[in-house]
């Protein structure tokens, strides 16, 4: 077992899978000499050469669209696409075609894509470098959409994703990219698409969430637990589609829930979350479900001060814990 | 445009560009024929409130079936990315009249999309034909990513993208033919530029008399030919696939073509297009003018010409019976195949 | 006081509104001679020139964006885009740009622009012709979404999003185009954007939905009015942001809910009612929130079987409506 | 890339385009000197993790510049619409070094966004510069309906439209040139060509020499100049102002211009760019060419070139002090201005 960061995970992930299987190429802004701005290819042009590590022109559109034409050919692509901020421009390629194409064609076409985006802020991106775009890609039939939060899962659900015979829109967390740690065995592991995962054990309440906000969680719950109280935490991974019986379970047993995400509130991924909640957990829940999230403002700006006040923080979260639990 | 109208009735049959013919064009004339009985028998049907949507081919098949010929004689393998008014590819690559028809009257059976979309689109990779999409231009990123696939794998194929002149301000199709420049990619772009956007005239979407003047712009070669002329738009299908064959890169062959009816059946062009501009572009059918061609090479006659169209009536009204006998899709299978089922 | 469709009430309030103030002009595909595909803009060419009433290239980005620019210039542009199918080209420009121009300027600038679309199906559009897109914007702070479902709502709502100073998608039900017909009052009127409207009154369960389904849940009301059991019914007509207290209003008086649309179930619209309830009017609740929604595929099929099959239809409401009442 | 390094040496005061003057190339060089020394200074504070992140205008100065000043001289009125590397154009405007200070170290007060965007975003409309977003050419089609709007009122504006050679591969640059010319507006869409987009070299972004060779499939004027040249530059953009002034639509300048630094100072351009190609970059530094050209004119003196980085440095060690001092925004501004506030 390594002990590596996210971004380490994913670059293994993906060096593991272009290893093990030749349609399986990379494209995107930079993803060659440069290795990718955040570094995912790193070093991947010098082992796989620039047929398979293609740096594109400008042009998201594109990148997307003919990724989605090679996937219809059968192979493997992995689009890159810089920032999550940068997805609406292959919103039409990948809402509007990829995710019905299976579909569409009655099932005689499908497309094995991944588009890969570093997403997410409290890293001082500002308007344009910190979006959160999940909840976009969650309200589109024929896509999942994966958000690890751990270096273990975003090897092993980028292996998943770049297996899948459907469109995978993998958002892989900026903050976390450095800044979490943690075990990943060697070699090929999968973690299975659409399966949330306890990162912590409670009977008090139950925190469902994912990406950033999961580490922020577990702060909160580490202080409740200072107290005695123990809160589950249910990171989603996946948030399209929603593991309901991980979540329902979860809240059947300690009948309070609080969704947390950094997106902002209203239509984020928490809105779907809680509305399973109200309707299949309805008789076991002694509290309203209750939403910690970005507030609704188009995303977090630049000066430190302002970042801070849009972020869901530990505080805020226990802050909200603490109101869950009076209720 | 530059096209020039009087040139065909004067081409003889040794004008005719390598690789092309004297049976290509007589097998063409029948192709013609059965199509666009088949396409005047849809829009009776939508007339008849049968068919939902139809958008008619005629004025565009000399373009369409020259195109498919080309890529037939000069490409080792081959993939046509269509749009909706490609019913010559279509047909002209196997999708029979009865599934043609299963399409318009979405029917149970139908091969593209099981009749889930509108006619003509969904796809049959058994005969080399995707249509994914109704958002215009969305398929030309495909196209080249085919392509791109395709040459990854030094499999041999060439990739036709088909599209209007509408499409072309698409920022797509920029991207597109930008990105397959650079990266040398086996695309032929085919622009059936009928000259309308649906009520859009050409010069009100582009400043330009030529789409095929932007083709230097993106560092390739770019043409414009007589779309009604089989002929004239085979040799330039025929230059781009070849080049496209031999690694060089893509082309956008530009065939100026003519629309005989309004955009689709939901359309009335009487209020943006005066009747008297279809009556002249009619003078260009590209029936009438193969016929001719034919004809003067001593390789048509009248009756043989009507012996093709009585059989090409019958075709279709088997065709027609066969698919209203058709069931509708069940229920059902409304639910499935958004994912793969696993397990 | 006039009789006239949906389309007509549309067509009314733009060309009241162009009468009035020469700051507001259409764009968009075939809107000039042609007068829109759907006749929105019929006759606009001859009253107002084409300087006001201009046929673009087909386009979507560039209309969204050129009317954006138009609008931080001052002007008051009404964009079509001619299928709600087709929103998904313009979503860099609407929910990347003018949705975040005065937050990005600090209020130096703002967007006085509509984006008008028909969207909707059980209209026989197949796949991409049928489309509810409205969540995807709803999601998007910084925008209005609007989506009317009556032809005096229609008009009313028409002239307030273009009279707004800020981005407004407005989004017009096609199959109540010509189906819905309806009492508009002569003359100037406003309807408020962001306020919901109680369709039908009733004590037993609310209704929360718009659009078409607003009409089908008007229809299963009155087959359960006609067994004496009153359901009240709120059209939001805005869809962002919600009008929260009319909403909660209703449910803490009848203390069921159901939320009816025709997009698909995750996170639609229906999933931020759902939610909004289930945190604020818990202590009134019965029964679960319930939702009928369209399924989670990508959008209805051609067939008419299919498109049946797809859509959210009286009976279906009817039915959901027994479960919740029964529960 | 078609430039002429060498004519620079030779030009003289003589051959100035109509409407430049010997006083404007001096004055043109006191502002290079000043955003030189301020840009230097940013990129300082960066490594000093200072200013969270910069993007250098070194090598741009001279294209920029003489855009601006042929907006001066050639239209009654004009606006920029600029992307992030254009700190001579926004500096030239108005935008004071303590204003652009604020904004790279994110404090209270920032003029363009209130510190809610990257530096040098946001809007001064009473400076006439307006750097909406970050999502590349995103604002080219913004440009457009400015001029529109000015056109629609009968308002004498000419828009410049600035953006990288990278911007170029976008679909939007592509529908927004072509609306501008089937429009005929009076915009002028600069590029700025420096060759690299991050680390995509040109040749790797497009299958051309020149961006303005897409120029004739949008029917407008193209052309490609020296971008390190003052006057070279000034000449291009003033023809293409003057047409679009005159109403008769967009023209195309690209400007061969260099960048001296890694793409922003998150970027390490070691792994891509060979030091030897800088350095040779170098050579055509725009400040030291006017200098020359000043020199050679008996314009300007060792020691007035001096004195004139002497001042730039004292007053951007004041912007540097005032900027420092500042507060960043109260927290509960980041609720605010999202709508319009009623009532
Ligand atoms: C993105 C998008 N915008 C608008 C439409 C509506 N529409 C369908 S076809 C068409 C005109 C296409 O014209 P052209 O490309 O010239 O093809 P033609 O029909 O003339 O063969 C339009 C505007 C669409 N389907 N997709
Ligand atoms: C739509 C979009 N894609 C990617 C990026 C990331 N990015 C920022 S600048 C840049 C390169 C731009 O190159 P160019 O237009 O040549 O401008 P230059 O920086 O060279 O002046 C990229 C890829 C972005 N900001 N927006
Ligand atoms: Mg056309
Ligand atoms: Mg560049």
């Amino acid at each position: 077992m390594a002990i590596m960061t996210v971004i380490e995970a994913v670059r293994e992930a993906m060096r593991e899978e272009m290893r093990r299987d030749a349609s399986v190429f990379i494209l995107g802004e930079d993803v060659g000499r440069r290795g990718g701005v955040f570094l995912a290819t790193q070093g991947f042009i010098d082992e796989f050469g620039e047929q398979r590590v293609i740096d594109t022109p400008l042009a998201e559109a594109a990148i997307a669209g003919v990724a989605v034409g090679a996937a219809m050919a059968g192979m493997r692509p992995i689009a890159e696409v810089q920032f999550g901020d940068f997805m609406f421009p292959v919103f039409n390629q990948i809402v509007g075609e990829a995710a019905r194409i299976r579909y569409g064609t009655n099932g005689k076409l499908h497309v094995p894509m991944v588009v890969r985006s570093p997403y997410g802020g409290h890293v001082r991106g500002g308007l344009f470098h910190s979006q959160s775009p999940e909840a976009y890609f969650a309200h589109t039939p024929g896509l999942k959409v994966v958000t690890p939060a751990t270096p273990y899962d975003a090897k092993g659900l980028l292996k998943a994703a770049i297996r899948s015979n459907d469109p995978v829109v993998f958002l892989e967390h900026k903050r976390t990219y450095r800044a979490v740690r943690g075990e990943v065995p060697d070699g090929d592991y999968v973690v299975p698409i659409g399966v949330a995962d306890i990162k912590r054990a409670g009977d008090a309440a139950t925190i469902v969430t994912y990406g950033l906000t999961l580490h922020y969680s577990l702060q909160a719950a580490e202080v409740l637990a200072g107290e005695g109280v123990e809160v589950e935490v249910v990171d989603l991974r996946t948030v399209s589609p929603i593991d309901r019986e991980t979540v329902l379970e979860s809240v059947r047993k300690t009948s309070r829930a609080l969704v947390v995400h950094e997106d902002n509130l209203s239509l984020g991924v928490g809105a779907e979350v809680s509305a399973i909640i109200a309707e299949h957990a309805f008789d076991s829940l002694d509290a309203p479900v209750m939403r910690v999230a970005g507030p609704d403002i188009p995303a977090m700006p630049f000066a430190p001060t302002l970042e801070a006040a849009y972020m869901p923080t530990a505080d805020k979260i226990e802050a909200a814990l603490r109101r869950l639990l009076e209720y | 445009m530059a096209v020039d109208n009087a040139s065909i009735m004067t081409q003889t049959m040794n004008d005719l560009p390598s690789g092309l013919n004297a049976e290509d064009l007589v097998d063409i004339y029948a192709n013609m024929v059965l199509i666009r009985t088949l396409d005047e028998r849809i829009w009776a049907m939508n007339r008849q409130g049968k068919a939902a949507i139809v958008a008619s081919s005629q004025g565009h098949e000399a373009a369409q079936l020259a195109s498919v010929w080309a890529l037939r004689h000069h490409a080792k393998d081959y993939f046509c990315f269509t749009y909706y008014r490609d019913l010559a590819v279509t047909v002209s690559q196997g999708l029979t009249p009865t599934e043609a028809l299963l399409g318009f009257l979405a029917k149970e059976g139908e091969p593209m999309s099981g009749a889930r979309q509108f006619p003509q689109h969904g796809a049959i990779p058994d005969r080399k034909v995707i249509n994914i999409s109704n958002v215009v231009a969305t398929h030309i990123s495909h196209a080249v990513g085919w392509a791109l696939a395709a040459k990854m794998r030094g499999e041999p194929t060439v990739v036709a993208a088909y599209m209007g002149d509408g499409a072309t301000s698409q920022g797509e199709v920029h991207e597109a033919m930008n990105f397959a420049s650079v990266m040398k990619l086996p695309v032929v772009f085919i622009v059936e530029n009928n000259k309308y956007a649906i009520s859009v005239p050409q010069h009100r979407q582009m400043n330009v008399t030529e789409v095929s003047s932007r083709a230097v712009g993106y560092g390739m070669p770019g043409v414009t030919v007589d779309g009604t002329d089989v002929v004239a738009s085979y040799a330039a299908c025929a230059e781009a696939v070849e080049r496209a064959a031999r690694g060089e890169g893509p082309s956008l062959v530009e065939l100026d073509v003519e629309r005989y009816l309004p955009h689709t059946s939901d359309d009335d062009d009487s209020v943006y297009r005066a009747k008297e501009e279809i009556d002249e572009a009619r003078k260009r059918d590209p029936l009438a003018k193969l016929k001719a061609l034919l004809q003067s090479a001593g390789l048509m006659t009248d009756e043989r010409d009507a012996e093709l169209r009585e059989s090409a009536r019958r075709e279709v009204d088997a065709a027609t019976d066969a698919a209203e006998a058709a069931p509708f899709p069940p229920d059902d299978d409304v639910l499935e195949r958004v994912f793969e089922e696993v397990g």
